[in-house]
């Protein structure tokens, strides 16, 4: 198989899919090595993120996915007429202390923010964005939390490494103007 | 202030406390908390005018900033190295590091909500092939494995029941095995061939398969005495 | 809109959509002449269906719609067959039976559940959720059930002790019975 099928086979495969394709997965399906799908992946990627189009071939979670681009994002969410999906601030809060900290138990969530964390932690591990990663060593056994792979998915990052570092974070916001002044 | 209640919802008494120093244009630091305690503590009475429920955290937190302003507002005694007084110090720096901490996360938080979101501003293909629709079953996480727990493990102790498992056992497949073990061993005893914890069902079958072969005059059952050991002897 | 950029968009929007797309769905959406949607659909039909490429533009009688192109259906459906299995309701039950209460024989789950297990508890041998492990010293020596290590991996448990303990899913779900996984 030429790299032109290849590319075609992948692209079909990684649009049938249901979750983000990895390298990997796609080498063991195919039986073809890796550098291959490599190959096949850049022409795609040509195809579709170096060429103008509405659509992108995002790479999430370690794995490959088709994504509408985001300035398109008000025709779509017209079309669907669904409700905009939005995190309240107090989850938005939760993921940040749990992407950066993890794992973290409950009661060390609730020290950072000062409040009750367990009906935003709840609803975020309902929706699969953050997962149990078993029990801390310490009295009681308390439950770790961690994120997910739903959380990169969410996020559209490769992994947790593309996060900014917390002191990168800090530069975006300069001192006395703090996130919420109020509208 | 009514204003300031209405429109806001806070996180709890460390970002009601962040949003007033924040708005007074002020930095973090002790001094800073001193000037907003009578504005932090003005919100909770408005908050009580609105009848909304004031928990706890910020009553707690009221109390720390009363204190700490207190620290500050008592002149300055000449200090006395010998005397260690570094806990109240350590209450407001302590508050001013939790503070800062947390506004770092409110940072992080505003951050991650900029990114382009999946469902919100990015969408996946919504064409699912047909065969895909019918799979049956689902994809689960620890967690939603775990709420399958808790509806199904209700706390009552399990009872000792007893269960008994089907087995291929036919009276007389055991009839062939009797006749082998005597054909080798001249004479037997009821109690070996019932020997290795059997299941009642082999008990059973192994009784009838004996019945079997003193009915069709193949063995005889002897018991020398009362509760003694019954023999199987092949008829000769 | 030119019609370069009004082909991203309707590329976006029907990539999202559930159902196929009219013409006219799309003219009355984006508050566009026929003509314009038209000149644009053509864009895309020359991009998905005269270029080879995984997939397809199809025209079906509903309206426009992508799908990956039949000739690679062999590998499409070859790659769901090997996508993350699936376990039933009542499969997901015993397994949290025998989670929490193994060892446990076949007879004390159907004393818990009330129903028999006997399909639902092979499906999770077959898929190795659930291992034989040795026989009851009871009447009748039952066979033993325990969780595997299969089980585990597949909910990222390093050991049996990483499960939560029961008192700490009461915490988690303190409304007692939440609502159902398959709602």
């Amino acid at each position: 198989m030429d790299t032109a099928e290849l590319a075609a086979v992948i692209e079909s495969l990684i649009f049938a899919a249901e979750k983000p394709l990895r390298l990997g997965q796609i080498s063991e399906l195919m039986e073809v090595d890796r550098n291959s799908v490599q190959a096949a992946l850049n022409v795609l990627d040509e195809k579709y993120n170096r060429l103008p189009g509405g659509i992108q071939l995002a790479e999430v979670a370690e794995g490959f996915q088709f994504r509408t681009r985001p300035e398109y994002a008000f025709w779509v969410r017209r079309a669907q007429k669904r409700r905009m999906f939005r995190l309240s601030r107090a989850a938005l809060e939760i993921l940040a202390i749990v992407a950066y900290r993890q794992p973290i138990t409950r009661g060390e969530m609730e020290q950072i923010r000062g409040v009750d964390c367990d009906g935003a932690l709840r609803t975020l591990l309902e929706k699969k964005m953050v997962r149990l990663c078993g029990k801390k060593e310490a009295p009681g056994r308390p439950l770790l939390y961690g994120t997910s792979s739903f959380f990169l998915e969410t996020f559209g990052l490769r992994d947790l490494k593309e996060l900014p570092d917390l002191r990168q974070i800090q530069q975006l916001f300069p001192e006395g103007k703090g996130p919420r002044v109020d509208e | 202030m009514v204003f300031l209640v209405k429109q806001c919802h806070f996180e709890g008494p460390l970002d009601l406390l962040l949003h007033l120093i924040r708005k007074n244009h002020l930095d973090i630091c002790t001094i800073a908390i001193s000037q907003v305690t009578n504005e932090f503590l003005n919100t909770l009475d408005e908050m009580r005018n609105f009848n909304l429920e004031i928990a706890g955290d910020y009553l707690v937190m009221a109390a720390t900033l009363i204190h700490i302003k207190s620290r500050l507002l008592l002149p300055v005694l000449e200090k006395d190295p010998e005397v260690e007084d570094d806990e109240d110090d350590d209450r407001g720096e302590e508050l001013v590091q939790r503070l800062k901490e947390y506004r770092l996360f409110q940072e992080t938080a505003l951050m991650l909500d900029r990114y382009p979101l999946l469902e919100r501003e990015v969408f996946t293909s919504g064409w699912a092939g047909e065969e895909l629709r019918e799979e049956e079953g689902l994809e689960v996480d620890l967690f939603h494995f775990l709420k399958v727990c808790r509806e199904v493990l209700t706390e009552q102790p399990i009872e000792s029941i007893h269960q008994v498992e089907m087995e291929n056992l036919s009276v007389a497949q055991r009839i062939e095995e009797i006749k082998r073990i005597l054909a080798s061993a001249s004479s037997s005893e009821l109690g070996l061939l019932l020997e290795g914890n059997p299941s009642p069902l082999q008990v059973v079958v192994t009784l009838l398969a004996i019945l079997e072969l003193v009915k069709v005059r193949v063995i005889r059952l002897i018991q020398h005495r009362e509760f003694g050991p019954i023999e199987i002897w092949p008829v000769t």
